[in-house]
């Protein structure tokens, strides 16, 4: 170390739950290193962190790093100079061991500089326990046409709504990016994250759309706007048998008090039987700042977040995989369902069935993303709206956001 | 038949007395003018007679039937209020008739009697005019006109005249007097003026602190006040009161002002025999100004020649009518009203003339009429 | 008249700033829907062509319609509810003091927390439908806000609750202010009680109607957080509005030139009631003036 | 002098006897709506005495069966911001750095300027007056990145300086409002009688103008600390981590949306965030009417 | 000295011209009262004078200096304004020496003066006391304490006794008479009493649209007034005027109502020389109700006898200290004062002496008196 301290100023949007106990631990961390961590977390929605980087991004005052994600990165990195990671990620031999699809967003011009921090699918398929044994099943449903018969199953079974998903916006998403993903995963690449026309108008879209409405028809339609959260302890109780989720849900139930064998985590449904993987990873760009203490903290921060020992520490805190594919997970401190999440990412990459989430802006950049979601949760709320007529106005909306 | 009769009338706010056991009888046909001093009850008075207010205690009969519990619209009464109280959403038009409207008349009949009101009072033109759009005696007229449509037993008045300018309320006095002469109604009329009292009125109650002090005809209310109250509320300027001293001389009782002073004024009494009693004791001498005149003035109606006194003059205020002098008799203060074109000097001692028919005496005691 | 250094500093500098970052605040953004900006202001020139994107999406034409019957409703109930409150409490009750305090203190609350609140009460998994169902009686039915039809009439509800309050403090204070003589003629013309406000009562009330009018109809256009918090813009984006589309694109989206470009569309909104409103006060205080 | 219109009694002068079976239906109505009005706080005061799991297992209204007290404690110095586990205490102390000060400023600022426009005519005064009120009518979200530019360009951004400035400019709106529409009633004589004193423009202010204001002062008061209190868009972008005002950190509660909902924590936080503002009004409230009667309806 | 010179002051008010060319001089010790009905500029005149209002054109020259960019305070004036303008936040001593701190004046002398004042206007006791607890006629004085303590060249009143009830404002009137007599101070006072103007000025300025129709002293604004205007503002009730016809006769001038008709009045004129060119043509009469009076008057200070008429009496108001009757001359309406006791019967004739000594004429084009 020179004679500076390092010294690091973030801003995130994680201040609650396991995902702040999570960024707490990575800061304990860094100060360890001798290090002084400056966290604001910007508590609220997503809306509001960004509103933060941008005042200080125009103010001229951007944080060292700040939390940013997907094509957002490449969109951003444009309007402030951002740290060159090359050298660091290299003395580290990263590269080797990170997906490539997900290098490629923290690359945007060929240059690293972001770094991804831990990985989701955000369509894991959560199957409670007790909600198992009520409707006497006993395999994970594998197709949809598994999934739909297990949930008539649990329907019959006495559960209302077998289906324990919230109604937020990325919640929809989530319903119709799995069930697209499950029906074809060369179809929503050809789709959502490369908008080809054809693909957008094609016969999987359409079928995406009509296994959606199933899934919101089984769920609670009084949760509203609500989290799935709310759902959680219904969930576990075997009121609710089906939640369609990324893994940091793990994380909520364990802080929620609830235990890794309340119930299974499995890859969601997939036509062809082969695992897909709907990518969303958290990361960290890396604003260019002047000071030393800050460019040594930056320099600090980047070693942390490559390190498997802190990726290790923080999935097993969030519930997430860690980026790194090298890391170990059949040790003590990971569960099940990460194990599997992990294996399906390998199996998802090797079957070229990784693809990136819409719901959780990997896919597009945010004003794209959100007319989309305008598109599919409207459909979601709104069982008049034909799949044929969501199919049409999602060409529209990606139409006139382009 | 008398329109109003009240008897044992009380009103109690709280811990405030208001009004303390008022009896009053009004014939048909009268002008009752209600006078006295800021919060003496003429408006809570006014108030429970028409049913706005309820009474303490007492009964009020309108036309002979007791109205104690019978609400406003049924007493057969209109009022018109000090502030007017027109609606100034209504037209005029709709003021007036807004009260037939309520009370079901039919549409023509409403035509009709607004018509003969209007022509009455003159305010045909202006009947399509919100009461902003009115200057104040217009304003004045239209709550006259609201009152009048209704044709009632009673009109009550709250001091209508009071927000209009000196012009103009002398001239509203005379027409609402025309009025009453000819359609005969029966009015009360609260005011603060004198000269309205004085001139309007068939018969004047004067208040004060809720009671009723004289209930009689202006001139003997004027002549004979009942009590010092009365004598020193009617009247401007008021009459002039002095203590004095009541002596039997020769000719008859004889009362002095300043008694024993160098500058002692002795005036000999006639026909004051209710005073008999009070010979050799203290009195109050009441004595209106326009009784003292300057030295040459010969009262209209006076059997002998005045009494003359001389007198210091302090002050003297010509208003151009007549001449207002303050000056001292027998060391009390008093003001003289006195022609126009005289002109005493202040500090001089000039001549005055006396009308002492209309002397009044008061017990000192009891402050009430003696003689 | 104001001649002297320190007054000019107090009285202008204040009042300037005020005006000035009005002014520029409003012509920079006007400036900003003309301009390709995204992610941050960029200069450049786009025509109208941000106008007729916003003017085109489903999003602003929802909120628009949205925008048309909440702002009615808004401001008629909460008219209604303030003035019959207003008329209630000017009857000389018992406890006025403690009732007016219980209608005002809606006031007091931030917008997050009466929707956060409110989102729970009419919840029906959680709210209302849910305690009455475990009452017994179990075929109630409250799910407003989870109904696309009817969630606008969950925020009409809330901002109905928090903001007749001020309605009903002007009211008040109107009726107080009536003389009582006019209500006292109307008695003894025979008016009862509802002839009597009907008639002659309410229609004094007209300059405060046109007030409160104007108050709620601005906060109805520019309601943001209340709606953010209850169901932002929920189920689906069936109770989007303006501002939130303002927000949304401005923010959100990262489409600053298409957001000004609706928020100028939401002043030239404002500036239609409020123009109507300024010509009304000019009106009439010429009127007054010469009366 | 406007007249305190609330204060004593009024309305029709209803007779009583006869609308006995009326009242009794005014007293209903009136109660009934009472209740209405007071439901949202009621819930939020139970919910804040019952644990979560109590509230999970019935509905958001209920009654506590054990009294959680635990929940303000909790809300107050416990529950974690990401790292800092203080609760909202800090955040309260926040806002009053924030509030108290703009609240001060915009009121004073705006007193003495509603006091030049309608005492002291000068040229121009109704256009800037005009301008100045137009400010209640633009949007928030108009105006952030604005702010953005202007406490960049005079160095002020992520301070509490920079957001007090910004509530007290845009404060003037509201307070200029009221107090020329307050002070539009005070007689001219008083004015001109002392000019003719002597006195000068400041003079006549604090003297006689300032001692005459308090209806006006309170309401303007009240308005400005409410609304500066509420405020969250700015607060949460123009402050940084432990800064942050005290609707931020109720956000963070509530809109985590990744945890199990914390009910009663959260209800706990709200009352005792709204506490400052719920008692000015409850203290202040019966003024407010008043004044707002004196300022508004012109 | 001219105390104040004002010169072909004019002040408009965008396109309303509220003040046309006033010239005033007024006199270092003179009680000025400005009267004239309501809007005719008499609070703009004052307010010019003051300094609060700045005049369009003209020159206002006070103890000799042109003034007319000197700020209020700098004027050496004071100002009593109609609703007191007390401080309300400031107890009486505070308002009365508010303006004496303002000018920075030791802690010692405002005490002094204060003292003075006070005494001067018996208010010590109330000096602690904020005006709110104060009655009118309390706060009034204290309204002249602020002036007085002052001491200024001249003294400003715009209707300063207007609020106080009608018994109040007698003893006010008096008690300023009285303080301008002991302190000789320079006063200008704006009112629309009458009576007021008659008894405290030295000279009064009426005015009219604008324009000052006369100033003169009272007595001679009341026995000659200027114009009809004038002739008809002052007075109350006012002076009867009428059309009437000059004629000549064998003893000189007469003046003729009616003319032609069987009910013609002539009336004799003595002393009327300027009317001279008038005779044979129509002029307008105007004669005061004070000189018309019962047929057995004697006027005070009269030569001969009266000119004694028959009338027919219309309408009669008594008030008290005298009876107003609204008779016919000529067949034209006229006012007359008679005694109290006497009580014409409405419609019948009765006999009324005229002092002629006191009848106007004007022109009746230029409404200007011709004598
Ligand atoms: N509602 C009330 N409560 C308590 N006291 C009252 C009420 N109404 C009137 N008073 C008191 O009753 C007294 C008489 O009032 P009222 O209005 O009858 O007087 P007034 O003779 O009409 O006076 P004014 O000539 O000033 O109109 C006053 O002292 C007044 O303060
Ligand atoms: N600021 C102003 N703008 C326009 N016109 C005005 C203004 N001030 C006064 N006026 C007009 O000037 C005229 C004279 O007003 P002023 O107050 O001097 O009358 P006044 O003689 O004092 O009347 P009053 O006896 O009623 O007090 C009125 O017609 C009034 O309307
Ligand atoms: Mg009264
Ligand atoms: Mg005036």
């Amino acid at each position: 170390q020179g004679a500076v301290k390092p010294r690091l100023t973030a801003i995130s949007q994680w201040s609650a739950g396991s995902d702040g106990a999570a960024i707490t631990a990575l800061g304990k961390k860094f100060e360890e290193k001798g290090g002084i961590w400056q966290h604001s977390p910007v508590p609220g929605f997503t809306t509001e962190m960004m509103n933060k980087l941008r005042a200080q991004i125009i103010a001229g005052d951007p944080p060292a790093c700040s939390q940013l994600k997907g094509p957002e990165i490449a969109a951003w990195s444009k309007i402030a100079p951002t740290v060159d990671l090359d050298a660091v990620v290299a003395a580290a031999g990263y590269e080797k061991v990170v997906a490539p699809d997900l290098a490629k967003l923290h690359k945007p011009a060929g240059k690293w500089i972001a770094l991804p921090l831990q990985i989701y699918s955000t369509n894991m398929l959560f199957l409670s326990k007790r909600g198992m044994d009520k409707a006497k099943a006993d395999k994970p449903p594998v197709t949809w046409a598994d999934f739909n018969e297990l949930a008539e199953k649990m329907k019959s079974a006495g559960m209302a709504y077998p289906i324990a998903n919230g109604g937020t916006r990325p919640d929809d998403g989530q319903k119709f990016e799995a069930s697209f993903a499950g029906i074809s995963p060369t179809a929503y690449r050809a789709a959502l994250m490369n908008l080809d026309k054809k693909a957008l108008e094609g016969p999987e879209i359409k079928a995406a759309f009509a296994q959606t409405r199933k899934i919101a028809d089984w769920c609670d339609p009084n949760v509203g706007a609500q989290p799935y959260a709310t759902n959680l302890k219904r969930f576990v109780d075997g009121d609710m048998g089906m939640l369609i989720m990324g893994g940091w849900a793990q994380g909520v139930l364990k802080n929620a008090g609830f235990k890794f064998d309340d119930y299974v985590i499995v890859p969601g449904p997939s036509d062809n039987r082969k695992p897909v993987f709907l990518l969303n990873a958290d990361a960290f760009i890396f604003w260019q700042r002047k000071e030393a203490d800050l460019q040594a903290g930056q320099m600090l921060m980047a070693q942390l977040v490559m390190d498997p020992a802190i990726q290790t520490m923080y999935s097993q805190i969030t519930g997430s995989i860690p980026v790194r594919t090298d890391v170990d997970l059949s040790g003590e401190g990971w569960s099940d369902g990460q194990r599997r999440t992990a294996a399906a990412l390998k199996d998802a990459v090797a079957s070229n069935q990784a693809v990136l989430s819409l719901a959780h802006n990997m896919a597009q950049e945010n004003g794209l993303t959100a007319a989309m979601i305008d598109v599919i949760t409207e459909y979601v709320k709104n069982n008049k709206i034909k799949p044929e007529e969501a199919v049409s106005r999602l060409a529209d909306a990606v139409e006139s956001a382009r | 038949m008398a329109a109003l009769s009240i008897r044992a009338l009380s009103k109690r706010y709280a811990n405030l007395e208001v009004l303390k056991g008022i009896d009053l009888d009004i014939e048909s046909g009268e002008f009752t003018v209600l006078v006295g001093p800021s919060g003496c009850g003429k408006s809570t008075l006014l108030n429970i007679v028409a049913g706005l207010d309820r009474a303490t205690d007492g009964t009020i009969e309108i036309g002979g039937r007791v109205v104690n519990d019978v609400p406003p619209k049924d007493r057969d009464i209109a009022m018109v209020f000090q502030s007017y109280a027109l609606y100034p959403s209504m037209t005029v038009r709709q003021n007036i008739t807004f009260g037939m409207e309520c009370r079901g008349v039919a549409k023509a009949e409403q035509e009709k009697a607004l018509a003969n009101v209007a022509k009455l009072l003159q305010i045909e033109p202006l009947l399509a005019r919100k009461p902003s759009q009115l200057s104040g005696g217009q304003r004045q007229r239209v709550a006259m006109g609201r009152a009048l449509v209704r044709d009632p037993l009673l009109f009550l008045f709250d001091e209508p005249l009071s927000n209009l300018d000196a012009k103009l309320r002398v001239e509203m006095r005379m027409e609402i007097k025309r009025l009453h002469q000819r359609i005969g109604a029966t009015i009360i009329y609260v005011t603060h003026d004198q000269i309205e009292a004085m001139t309007m009125a068939t018969r004047i109650a004067v208040m004060h602190r809720g009671v009723v002090q004289q209930f009689a005809d202006p001139d003997t209310v004027y002549r004979y006040p009942a009590n010092l109250f009365v004598a020193r509320f009617m009247g401007s300027p008021p009459m002039n009161t002095m203590s004095a001293r009541l002596e039997a001389d020769a000719g008859g009782p004889v009362v002095v002002i300043g008694a024993g002073r160098p500058d002692e004024v002795r005036l000999p009494l006639q026909g004051y025999e209710a005073a008999a009693s009070y010979v050799g004791r203290e009195v109050v001498l009441g004595i209106r100004p326009e009784c003292i005149a300057e030295g040459d003035r010969v009262f209209s109606g006076a059997a002998g020649p005045p009494v003359i006194v001389t007198a210091p003059v302090e002050l003297v205020e010509p208003t151009g009518a007549e001449t207002i002098v303050l000056l001292r008799l027998g060391g009390e203060p008093a003001q003289a009203r006195i022609s126009p074109d005289i002109r005493p000097t202040p500090g001089a001692t000039t001549s005055f003339a006396l009308d002492i028919r209309r002397i009044c005496l008061f017990d000192p005691e009891t402050e009430r009429l003696i003689a | 008249m104001v001649r002297r250094l320190p007054e000019f500093l107090m009285i202008w500098v204040p009042l300037l700033l005020s005006a000035a970052h009005l002014i520029s605040f409003s012509i920079w953004t006007i400036w900003i829907s003309f301009t390709p900006s995204t992610l941050i202001p960029v200069a450049g020139w786009v025509g109208l062509r941000n106008y007729t994107a916003v003017l085109a999406s489903r999003n602003w034409q929802i909120a628009f319609d949205n925008l048309l019957l909440f702002g009615t409703a808004f401001v008629l109930f909460s008219l209604i509810t303030g003035l019959l409150l207003a008329i209630l409490l000017d009857q000389r009750i018992r406890g006025e003091n403690v009732l007016r305090t219980i209608f005002l203190y809606p006031l007091a609350v931030s917008f997050v927390v009466t929707g956060t609140v409110w989102s729970w009460l009419l919840n029906p998994g959680i709210g209302i439908e849910k305690l009455v169902h475990d009452l017994g009686w179990m075929t109630f039915k409250f799910d407003w806000l989870v109904d696309r039809d009817m969630a606008i009439w969950t925020i009409v509800i809330a901002a109905i609750w928090q903001s007749s309050g001020f309605a009903m403090a002007l009211f008040l204070a109107g009726l107080r202010s009536v003389d009582t003589d006019i209500i006292r003629a109307a008695q003894i013309d025979g008016a009862g009680p509802i002839r009597t406000y009907w008639r002659v009562v309410l229609p004094t009330l007209w300059p405060i109607t046109v007030t409160v009018v104007v108050v709620q109809l601005q906060f109805a256009i520019s309601a943001f957080d209340l709606v953010r918090a209850l169901t932002n813009g929920g189920p689906g984006i069936a109770t989007q509005l303006p501002a939130l589309v303002v927000y949304d694109l401005m923010f959100q989206r990262s489409q600053l030139g298409r957001g000004a470009a609706a928020a100028v569309l939401m002043l030239l909104i404002l500036l239609a009631v409020l123009l109507p409103y300024a010509a009304w006060r000019y009106v009439r205080g010429r009127r007054a003036a010469h009366a | 002098m406007p007249r305190g219109v609330m204060s004593g009694d009024g309305g029709l002068p209803m007779r009583d006897r006869s609308f006995a079976p009326s009242r009794a239906l005014i007293y209903l109505i009136v109660t009934l709506f009472a209740a209405a009005y007071l439901a949202p706080l009621v819930v939020v005061v139970l919910n804040s005495l019952r644990a979560d799991e109590e509230i999970a297992q019935s509905s958001m209204i209920g009654w506590p069966q054990h009294m959680a007290w635990g929940n303000y404690a909790l809300a107050w110095s416990g529950f974690c911001v990401a790292e800092t586990c203080s609760g909202i205490r800090p955040y309260m102390l926040n806002s009053a750095l924030i509030t108290i000060p703009a609240t001060i400023f915009s009121t004073l600022l705006g007193a003495v300027a509603g006091y030049a426009v309608s005492l002291w005519r000068f040229r121009g005064d109704n256009w800037i007056y005009g301008i100045v009120t137009l400010g209640l009518f633009l949007p928030q979200q108009m105006r952030l990145l604005p702010w953005t530019i202007v406490l960049r360009d005079i160095g002020l951004i992520n301070t509490l300086t920079g957001l007090v400035l910004i509530h007290t400019i845009q404060g003037l709106s509201f307070t200029v409002l009221f107090c020329r529409n307050y002070y539009i009633a005070i007689p001219h004589e008083l004015i001109r009688a002392a000019r003719i004193d002597g006195a000068g423009f400041f003079r006549i202010f604090w003297r006689i103008i300032l001692p005459l204001s308090s209806p006006i002062l309170i309401v303007t008061v009240i308005w400005q600390f409410t609304h500066i209190w509420n405020e969250f868009l700015y607060g949460v972008t123009f402050t940084t981590g432990q800064q942050q005002p005290v609707t931020a950190a109720l956000i963070a509660l509530s809109a985590a949306v990744a945890d199990i909902p914390h009910y009663g924590v959260q209800s706990a936080a709200v009352i005792i965030a709204a506490l400052p503002t719920l008692l000015i009004y409850l203290f202040g409230g019966r003024y407010f009417v008043r004044g707002l009667t004196a300022g508004a309806v012109k």
